[in-house]
């Protein structure tokens, strides 16, 4: 069985910064696992700048960051395996993969998890319907791709991403019928926001999504107003002629691995839900099991790349390429660059990381 | 979340809410007795009545004729139960034991060893390449056993549906519970005590499968159980047909069919498909008590499907899921039932092996009665506590 | 009448995807007695199929809250188990 | 529908064209896309039907992970159709 030191699961933004970080230290065999063809994860379909600082890559596109991001592993001569599922980890660091229809195994030192996240979903009447999809899967298909589901739209939430697709759907061509919101007032951000008014998309806020119609695909959509406390008000159905549903309503991060390595778990409701405690290095309950990224708590594309990147450092540490010190000044430096994405009104994320954090403590990793 | 409070006084405390615990409850509340409570450390079928083969087989090697009454107390219920219970429990028959040309012999003598226990008329020889004919998808020895009423049950719906139908009977079903002591008095039980509070019982039943010897230890009976490790995996659901029969084991265990490929880890050939269309492939056996699957494990359970079902791999069938459990095991084989000599109200309910499913709830119909009537002593001796006295 | 009409239409959505598991199954093994999400996979084998559960957990979880008041921080997914993604039985195959 | 031209991504590049068979009907994809990508293109957005309640599905997360969008490929039943990507000459069909 081959034997590496470090094995990345997911070559998205945090996967990447791990496996980057731990290289640049020195740390000599790495790998990074995808299952899909081309490394990047989500961020081959962000088609918008980016926010931030220069650590961040801040005032490029997401497509742009994927593609740079990509040379700099392959430059640092770190094993790139797309097309290849991990589909399990078992006892002892095994690495379980899936590639051209065969499984093999191999042994990792230490194994980071950045597998990020899922979409959640809406249970109405008719969401199992073709034609209606998630934001993130519609944001693939049309700036991956470059396919158009659909021409008609309703897109159902108003967070940052519902807004940031409905103007990305826009500027495919689409039309976006309106962006409803169950709460009372707009999620994400105000210029995000304006950007789709300024294009007459109404956007409907205590609104939720009553029904989908359709027989073989969404025909048509109903929206129903609703009171303070979130509940239908009869009487105020709307009904909107359209051939697609867009689902914007969270995420919930992909931790499938890390309940299989046994790592201890926290439902943390401001992350999107059960997430594996870790230390401030990104170490689970498991010795030598990292996390980072979206799977280990519903962040951002940017929060993603410093998680990856403290996840690296603290790999290439305790495998001795970097001494105590400088493993602590690198991750300073890159905790720093949290910051802008933890204050304010994302302040809640500092503490939901700090509880984390503060739950790892005297817990050791327990296989049952 | 707020817990229901528990009762403090019943007549019947059953520690364990796998098949054996589940069986028990339902047939004393399907008798009337509804004073009784049932204590799960975690829930309903969580453990191994959960993740199992769930084959019936009354064709065990070698054949223990004290299991006999329990089979045929469970065969008799298997057909009815769906109905009683509300639920869909998933039994379907036969179950076909093939068997190579040298076995044909030593498999006639088992038959007729069957018949004379009175047990015969569920079984048959079957005629050579008979049993081709009846599982065209797989590749299989000439000769084989059909037993008629043998097959499978879905474990998770049937242990689910007992419990249920006990807890709606009467029987109070208190999950996430676990009892951390036993008081006895002058040779009588008289109180378990849980993490929630103590329950004063006047019968207290040992249903804990691999953990029964801790049970067993809160009142000073060393119990000779060690847990054997097995695990299955699962395909996705197949539109066509692979396995007829209930359960199909393809070489009959009555000739050593083991790959000792993986250090101590047998991997045995047992199949079936659910009603759903899943295919079961079935089962490694090694000593172990946790509950991981293995990569070696997967890996040998799917090169041996392979080749007993060629059609699995022509037709790109995909694993979707896996599990593993612990078989409880006794020194002999055999199942410890009804009461402990000297700990008057303490019974035995546990100890099944690897046949739980198939005869948990023959032995819950015995010991039912045994509790109804006040019974001192379990009707079939080969299975009750003391024949290991020497751990008592 | 029309809170019946409303219950009826929600225990028909269906929950689980895969494997085709209704609201009003979902709720019924919940009247049955199933206090978590394993629970109720074990009693509808919602979550059992091809996905795992990564579309409906959270949606059983949410059922379970509105049905019964089980806070969600009570609710852990039921037991991730290999493969997390489908392989080919044959992927286990000897070379050659 | 395809998105041939883009304000920010451009024109689309000039792509090798292969063809793949949907339950007889031939249609051009580009190399190296997706099967739901290119049958998306074709307006078709029914990918298979439920085996229980003969329900129409189609895309739903489009990264693999929902199972929904399966179909038989090459004779390969339960192939997640938004992650496969098409060859020339490949076969696909609804699966129930």
């Amino acid at each position: 069985m081959e034997t590496y030191e470090f094995a990345v699961v997911g070559g998205g933004p945090a996967g990447m910064s791990g496996a980057i970080e731990a290289a640049k230290a020195g740390v000599q065999k790495i790998a990074i696992f995808d299952e899909n063809p081309t490394l990047g994860g989500q961020l081959v379909k962000q088609t918008h700048k980016f926010f931030g600082g220069r650590e961040h890559r801040a005032g490029k596109r997401g497509i742009d960051i994927a593609s740079a991001m990509a040379k700099e592993c392959h430059g640092l001569g770190i094993d790139v395996m797309k097309d290849t599922v991990v589909w399990g980890i078992f006892k002892g660091n095994t690495v379980a993969l899936y590639n051209e229809g065969k499984a093999q195994r191999l042994t990792a030192k230490a194994i980071l998890l950045a597998t990020g996240a899922s979409e959640n979903n809406i249970a109405c009447p008719g969401w199992t319907l073709p034609g209606v999809l998630g934001a993130g899967g519609i944001q693939t298909m049309m700036n991956v791709h470059r396919v158009l589901p659909g021409n008609r739209i309703l897109m159902v939430g108003s967070g940052n991403v519902g807004l940031i697709v409905s103007y990305q759907l826009l500027q495919a061509g689409a039309k976006v019928v309106a962006v409803i919101d169950i709460l009372p007032r707009i999620g994400g951000y105000g210029v995000h926001a304006s950007k789709i008014t300024r294009l007459s998309v109404p956007i409907l806020t205590s609104h939720s999504l009553k029904e989908i119609i359709g027989k073989d695909r969404v025909e048509a959509a109903v929206i129903i107003k609703v009171d303070s406390k979130n509940k239908p008000i009869p009487g105020t159905e709307q009904r909107f002629d359209v051939d697609t549903v867009c689902l914007s309503v969270g995420l919930s991060p992909l931790a499938e691995l890390a309940w299989m390595c046994g790592c201890k778990f926290l439902y943390v409701p401001e992350l999107g839900g059960w997430m594996p405690c870790r230390s401030e290095k990104m170490e689970t309950s498991v010795p030598g099991i990292y996390v980072a990224g979206d799977g280990g708590g519903i962040e951002e594309a940017s929060t993603a790349m410093m998680t990856g990147a403290i996840a690296g450092i603290a790999v290439a540490e305790s495998l001795g390429y970097l001494t105590k010190e400088r493993s602590e000044e690198l991750r300073k430096e890159k905790t720093k660059g949290l910051d802008p994405f933890r204050c304010k009104d994302f302040g809640f994320r500092r503490v939901a990381n700090e509880k984390l954090i503060e739950n790892i403590i005297g817990s050791k990793g327990v296989r049952e | 979340m707020l817990k229901e409070e528990l009762k403090r006084r019943t007549e019947v405390v059953i520690i364990g809410g796998g098949i054996a615990g589940c069986s028990l409850a339902y047939c004393l509340a399907k008798r009337g007795i509804t004073d009784v409570v049932l204590v799960e450390r975690k829930e309903l079928a969580s453990e191994s009545s959960g993740a199992n083969f769930a084959s019936v087989m009354c064709t065990m090697i070698p054949l223990r004729p004290a299991l006999l009454p329990l089979y045929s107390r469970s065969l008799d219920a298997f057909p009815k139960l769906s109905e009683e219970l509300g639920r869909d429990i998933g039994y379907k028959t036969p179950r076909l034991n093939a068997l190579t040309e040298e076995a044909y012999e030593a498999g006639e003598k088992y038959v007729k060893q069957f018949e004379e226990l009175g047990f015969g008329n569920g079984f048959r020889m079957l005629a050579k390449n008979e049993i081709n004919g009846m599982e065209p998808n797989m590749v299989l020895a000439p000769h084989g056993i059909l037993d008629l009423r043998g097959g499978q049950v879905n474990p998770l719906y049937y242990t689910t549906a007992l419990g249920d139908k006990a807890r709606e009977l009467g029987v109070k079903v208190y999950e996430n519970t676990e009892v951390v002591g036993i008081r006895c008095e002058k040779g009588h039980v008289r109180l378990i005590a849980t993490d929630r509070g103590e329950i004063e019982s006047t019968y207290v039943v040992n249903a804990c499968g691999a953990w029964a010897p801790r049970i067993g230890a809160m009142v000073g009976l060393r119990i000779p159980i060690e847990t054997l490790k097995c695990q299955v995996v699962v395909s996705e659901k197949l539109t066509e047909t692979y396995v007829h029969s209930g359960s199909i084991t393809p070489i009959s265990y009555l000739l050593a069919d083991m790959d000792q490929s993986e250090g101590r880890m047998h991997c045995f050939g047992l199949y079936k498909q659910l009603k759903k269309g899943e295919l079961l492939i079935g089962i490694t056996e090694e000593p172990g008590n946790d509950k991981w699957v293995t990569f070696e494990a997967m890996e040998a359970l799917a090169r041996k499907a392979i080749k007993i079902i060629p059609k699995i791999k022509d037709q790109n069938v995909h694993i979707i899921s896996s599990y593993a459990n612990l078989y409880a095991v006794t020194p002999d084989r055999h199942a410890i039932l009804g009461p402990v000599d000297g700990l008057q109200g303490f019974i035995m309910n546990c100890g099944y092996n690897d046949y739980g499913i198939g005869t948990g709830y023959g032995a819950a119909e015995f010991l039912a009665e045994m509790i109804l009537n006040d019974e001192k002593s379990f009707p079939i001796e080969e299975l009750r506590f003391s024949r290991f006295s020497s751990y008592h | 009448m029309r809170d019946q009409t409303a219950k009826d239409e929600a225990s028909a959505i269906v929950i689980c995807r895969c494997e085709e598991i209704t609201r009003g199954e979902i709720v019924d093994a919940i009247r049955r007695g199933a206090r978590s999400i394993a629970a109720v996979k074990r009693r509808t084998s919602a979550g059992m199929g091809l996905c795992h559960g990564r579309t409906c957990t959270r949606l059983i979880a949410e059922i379970l809250r509105e049905e019964v008041g089980i806070p969600m921080e009570e609710l852990k997914p039921a037991t991730v188990r290999p493969p997390v993604r489908p392989i080919l039985v044959s992927a286990f195959e000897e070379e050659g | 529908m395809r998105i041939l031209e883009h304000p920010i991504l451009g024109k689309m590049p000039p792509r090798k064209v292969v063809k793949i068979e949907m339950e007889g009907r031939v249609l051009e994809a580009f190399e190296g896309e997706p099967i739901a990508a290119a049958l998306t293109a074709h307006g078709i957005c029914v990918f298979r039907y439920t085996r229980v309640r003969k329900e129409p599905r189609g895309i739903s997360c489009a990264i693999g992970q929902c199972t929904d969008c399966v179909m038989v490929v090459n004779g390969i039943p339960n192939t997640r159709t938004c992650v496969t990507r098409v060859e020339d000459g490949m076969k696909i069909q609804r699966q129930e």
